[in-house]
């Protein structure tokens, strides 16, 4: 885990409210999987006391670059939005642990994201295609929301669906799941918590991984703010130092 | 420049140390550096059996500040003792442990445990807890009830015992002369304002618990007024917390009366911030024409 | 959108006025708008004889806040009605005069003045100012001492009694049951928290008078809990205030139980911060699917 | 008065610590004399809930630019310093009366300043001259503190004073005033109190007028942050409203 200055190389709207932002600097170095996030400083001196996490959606280790997928949901999130190329940003991370990707191989797997829970399938399915046969479905709020949908097809079967029904699917990631009636390997999915509850009830039978948020304190397990039960022995996990993915047996949402 | 500094019997090597529940029990924080480098640790509240804490969310942002209502979330006083003090035994960084809970038994069966470690070089008594429904806070704003707690935690413990004051009192001299006479080698001040922040979606908090504990650079002008206060009223040993992010913010807590400080919330803005006003700490006082620790002693006695 | 609130008998066009000591009496924002934009007009405290206050510095800057110890300067309740009240008279904006005092007898003095002029329509009373020495705070601290002036006030006035409390309690429930007993028609909080800068180079308070009331963005988490807590255990209308910058800070007011609000510190950054409030309040209601402000009445109570 | 956004022409570092940024904006249009002042905007959002009150130095209708010369001091005017040529700064202002320059002619007058008390006098000098005689004594830190000896040579006879002697005159402006034993008609001053309060004190005889310094809240005399003791009627003034320039005999500093 590192500290560093990333410099913005660009940072463009690429949906409805969603932007693009792609950082050059040595904490990429670092990154091991994909689902890790890396915790972002907010604002000028103190007054944004909490850092805030985006996961990494992609990753280029040579090029010393990495991608977020950021949606403007308040003051952090706009604050990045002015950013503009060649300013720095303070980064720390990669931080957490990652989808497990090693050693998996020539297995049907689904990837379920939801909004902004897609970013971090993005490099997850680029590494799990080049092995195994890979279905991706990916639910936004509406047409205009949808981003990456080509960028996902090159390595996955993709199916889109929208709340609206304003493009692809119309209903929940979960609708598409039951209109398959596919059975599949493995899963992983990120995604608001109703999202990933459904999946882990419609998918109980699967091995699957769940990537989580929650709102953090210090990113790094010191501070309990980003606790979920588990089941495990104390009970609970900390997502950004146990997580942010798990496998769909050991949390309760 | 000699940052030493001395809280009663206790001397620190600087007077930086991070604030309870701001830093785990250390081990996270080794990664960024080592902690040798620091004067204290404070370790995470204890409590006689594990606590989940609760529901989340736990944290907000505010203005300058942060709500946080994590509950007291910690494995119980044994398993601290049995997991967590022993990564902690080999730094030259003396320890200082948190103690809370829900009942006067309960403080002081932790206390008694805590005091049997040899980590552990000082006890602070967190009657201030504003993020526990039962017990916790009242012990912090009745004197009566503080000086009780006090007194039992006093009787079973040789260690150094500092008590951690609530700012949410009308009258925070009245605690910390109460506390004084129970026997308390030194006060710990300030723990958070209560708070709350509303979600304007679902018109409702948006902390789980409701309210949070208000810490950061917005209360710190709280802080150094209680402390300036306090200081008039006591020579007790003072650790000073509440907002501090530069050493700057050290200064004018050391001015105030503080003769150590905490550190809290700026950990999570930066996880270097500790080892980086120990580092910065000297440049700082030569730039106010301060050659040693000392020349601040009585500062604040007007 | 209909703005309009009920504050008892007292009819607002819109929630948004500005709050006391950080208005002048209004004429000097009339440069930037038209009064009659505001829902309500709180004009500075009024005291029995003319005051000059604290020595300056009377301000200083803080984290996402400010401190000041104006220390009551004004003309006194005289002048005031003679020289200050004419300018505001004419316009369709109710006034709301606070009252200030040292002691029993000068609050009743002011307060049976000033009800006798027609441009006045409620009282504020001021129980809570933290930088007079003499009297001012005791009276916001203690529930006996506030149920007897309010009682004291109430029966000289026929204007609606709003008691402006202090946030520097252990305790502001039962402060705000004591006043609404003694017959307050309504309540305003919250005044300043007592806060205190250190001037690094002298090693002395930077302001003058030492203390200072905090006020702005920093105190706002704790301003909606009180007002939060204060919503639950009584029906009084509420004038809420501290911190507010923006329309989405007045929903977060609304929502957590105020009837209206007060911008003081706000009006230094931006001078037109209330008439630009007015305007964006309907767009900032639409966006979060509130169609009228009645929608948020019971929103806080848990 | 105005409130209005000013855009930053330049920002250069003119002497140690010292600073000369130019503005161009509309406020400039409601400037009526030398001595009025600006209230800057510090920061993003609502962290600075203070503006920073300024001199200003020089100003020229037809160009609709103003001159501040500012002292790095703490936050704001660090922050002021990195502002960079095209951004735009939130003003309010002219505040405040500024210093009385119609009809005086004729006379030989006599302008002190202290460190960054010289700024407001330069535009002051410049308007005096036309149909004066002025001199100048401007009192400064040590050499390399000292900015505008040049340009108030054009319009004025001007003294240096450094407090430790590296030019000019050693010691302070008052100093300067014993040695040259010189009865002037008329006086005007700006610097740190203290010298203010000693200025007033040798040349009691002589009409002066002082500009004076506080801290302050709205700037408009709405808060009664900036009051000083006077000798009139009510017994004091607000620097900001009644200010910041007053005639000698009627502050009591
Ligand atoms: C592990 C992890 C990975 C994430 N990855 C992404 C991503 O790739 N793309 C993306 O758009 N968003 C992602 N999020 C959510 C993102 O952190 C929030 O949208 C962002 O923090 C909002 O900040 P803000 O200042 O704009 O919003 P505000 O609401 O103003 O933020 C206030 C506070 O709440 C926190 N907060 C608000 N919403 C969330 C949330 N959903 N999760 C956690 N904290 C929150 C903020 O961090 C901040 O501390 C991720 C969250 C986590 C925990
Ligand atoms: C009418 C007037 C004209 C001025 N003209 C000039 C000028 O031309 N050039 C110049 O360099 N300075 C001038 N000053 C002083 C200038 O306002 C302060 O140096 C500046 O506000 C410091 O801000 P800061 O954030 O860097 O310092 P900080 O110390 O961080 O400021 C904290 C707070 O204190 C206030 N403050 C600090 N010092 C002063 C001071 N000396 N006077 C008033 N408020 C202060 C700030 O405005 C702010 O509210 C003038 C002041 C006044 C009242
Ligand atoms: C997330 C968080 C957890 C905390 N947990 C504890 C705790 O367990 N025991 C305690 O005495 N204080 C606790 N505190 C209070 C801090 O130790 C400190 O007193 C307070 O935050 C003020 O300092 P700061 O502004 O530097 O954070 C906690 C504060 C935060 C922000
Ligand atoms: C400069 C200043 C002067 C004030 N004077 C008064 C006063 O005369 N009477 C009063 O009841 N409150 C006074 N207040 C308190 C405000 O009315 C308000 O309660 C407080 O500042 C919180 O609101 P804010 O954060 O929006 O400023 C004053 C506040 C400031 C900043
Ligand atoms: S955010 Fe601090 S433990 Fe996870
Ligand atoms: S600064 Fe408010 S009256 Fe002068």
């Amino acid at each position: 885990m590192f500290r560093g200055d990333l410099e913005v190389k660009s940072n463009k709207l690429i949906a409805s409210d969603t932007f693009e932002i792609v950082l050059q600097g040595n904490v990429v170095q670092q990154i091991s999987r994909p689902g890790q996030f890396v915790h972002i400083k907010i604002g000028e001196g103190s007054t944004h006391m909490l850092r805030r996490p985006f996961s990494i959606a992609d990753y280029n280790i040579k090029a010393n670059q990495l991608t977020i997928i950021y949606k403007l949901i308040g003051d952090g999130t706009e604050w990045l939005s002015h950013r503009r190329t060649g300013e720095n940003l303070n980064v720390l991370g990669p931080l957490g642990n990652g989808f497990e990707v090693e050693g998996i191989k020539d297995e049907h797997i689904l990837v379920i994201g939801g909004g902004v829970g897609v970013p971090p399938l993005y490099n997850l399915v680029k590494q799990l295609s080049t092995q195994n046969h890979v279905t991706a479905i990916l639910g936004y709020q509406s047409k205009d929301a949808i981003f990456y949908e080509q960028k996902f097809s090159r390595f996955a079967d993709t199916f889109i669906a929208t709340n609206d029904g304003s493009y692809g699917y119309k209903g929940f990631v979960t609708d598409v799941i039951d209109q398959m009636g596919v059975k599949f390997d493995q899963y992983y999915a990120c995604g608001p918590l109703g999202m990933l509850g459904a999946v882990q009830q419609r998918l109980i039978d699967v091995d699957g991984y769940l990537s989580i948020e929650e709102r953090m304190g210090c990113g790094v397990g010191a501070c309990f703010a980003c606790v979920c039960p588990a089941i495990n022995e104390k009970g609970y996990v900390k997502i950004c130092q146990d997580g942010p993915v798990f496998h769909s047996k050991e949390v309760t949402l | 420049m000699n940052l030493s500094v001395k809280l009663g019997r206790l001397v620190l090597k600087n007077p930086i140390m991070p604030a309870s529940g701001c830093f785990g029990f250390g081990k996270e924080f080794s990664q960024f550096y080592d902690l040798n480098e620091l004067g204290a640790i404070v370790i995470k509240a204890a409590t006689g059996n594990p606590r989940f804490g609760n529901p989340t969310p736990r944290v907000a942002e505010t203005p300058s500040g942060m709500l946080n209502a994590i509950g007291l979330q910690n494995p119980g006083v044994d398993q601290i003792i049995e997991n967590e003090l022993p990564f902690l035994e080999p730094f030259h960084t003396p320890v200082i442990a948190n103690v809370a809970g829900s009942s006067e038994e309960e403080y002081v069966e932790v206390a008694r445990k805590l005091s049997k470690s040899s980590t552990i070089k000082a006890l602070e008594l967190n009657i201030s807890c504003p993020n526990v429904k039962e017990g916790g806070i009242q012990f912090g704003t009745e004197p009566d009830l503080a000086y009780e707690l006090t007194k039992k935690v006093k009787d079973v413990t040789n260690k150094l015992l500092f008590v951690k004051l609530s700012p949410n009192v009308t009258n925070i001299v009245s605690i910390a002369k109460a506390v004084e006479e129970a026997g308390a080698d030194g006060l710990s001040m300030i723990n958070t304002l209560t708070g709350m922040q509303l979600d304007l979606k679902s018109r409702k908090p948006l902390i789980a618990n409701e309210t949070g504990g208000l810490s950061g650079p917005a209360i710190k002008p709280i802080a150094i007024r209680m402390i300036h206060q306090v200081r008039q009223q006591t020579s007790l040993p003072i650790i000073g917390m509440g907002g501090i992010c530069t050493a700057e913010d050290v200064l004018e807590f050391l001015i105030a009366g503080a003769d150590a400080v905490a550190v809290g919330t700026a950990n999570f803005q930066n996880p270097f911030i500790c080892k980086e006003l120990v580092d910065n700490l000297p440049k700082v006082l030569e730039q106010y024409g301060i050659h040693s620790l000392d020349e601040l002693k009585g500062a604040a006695i007007s």
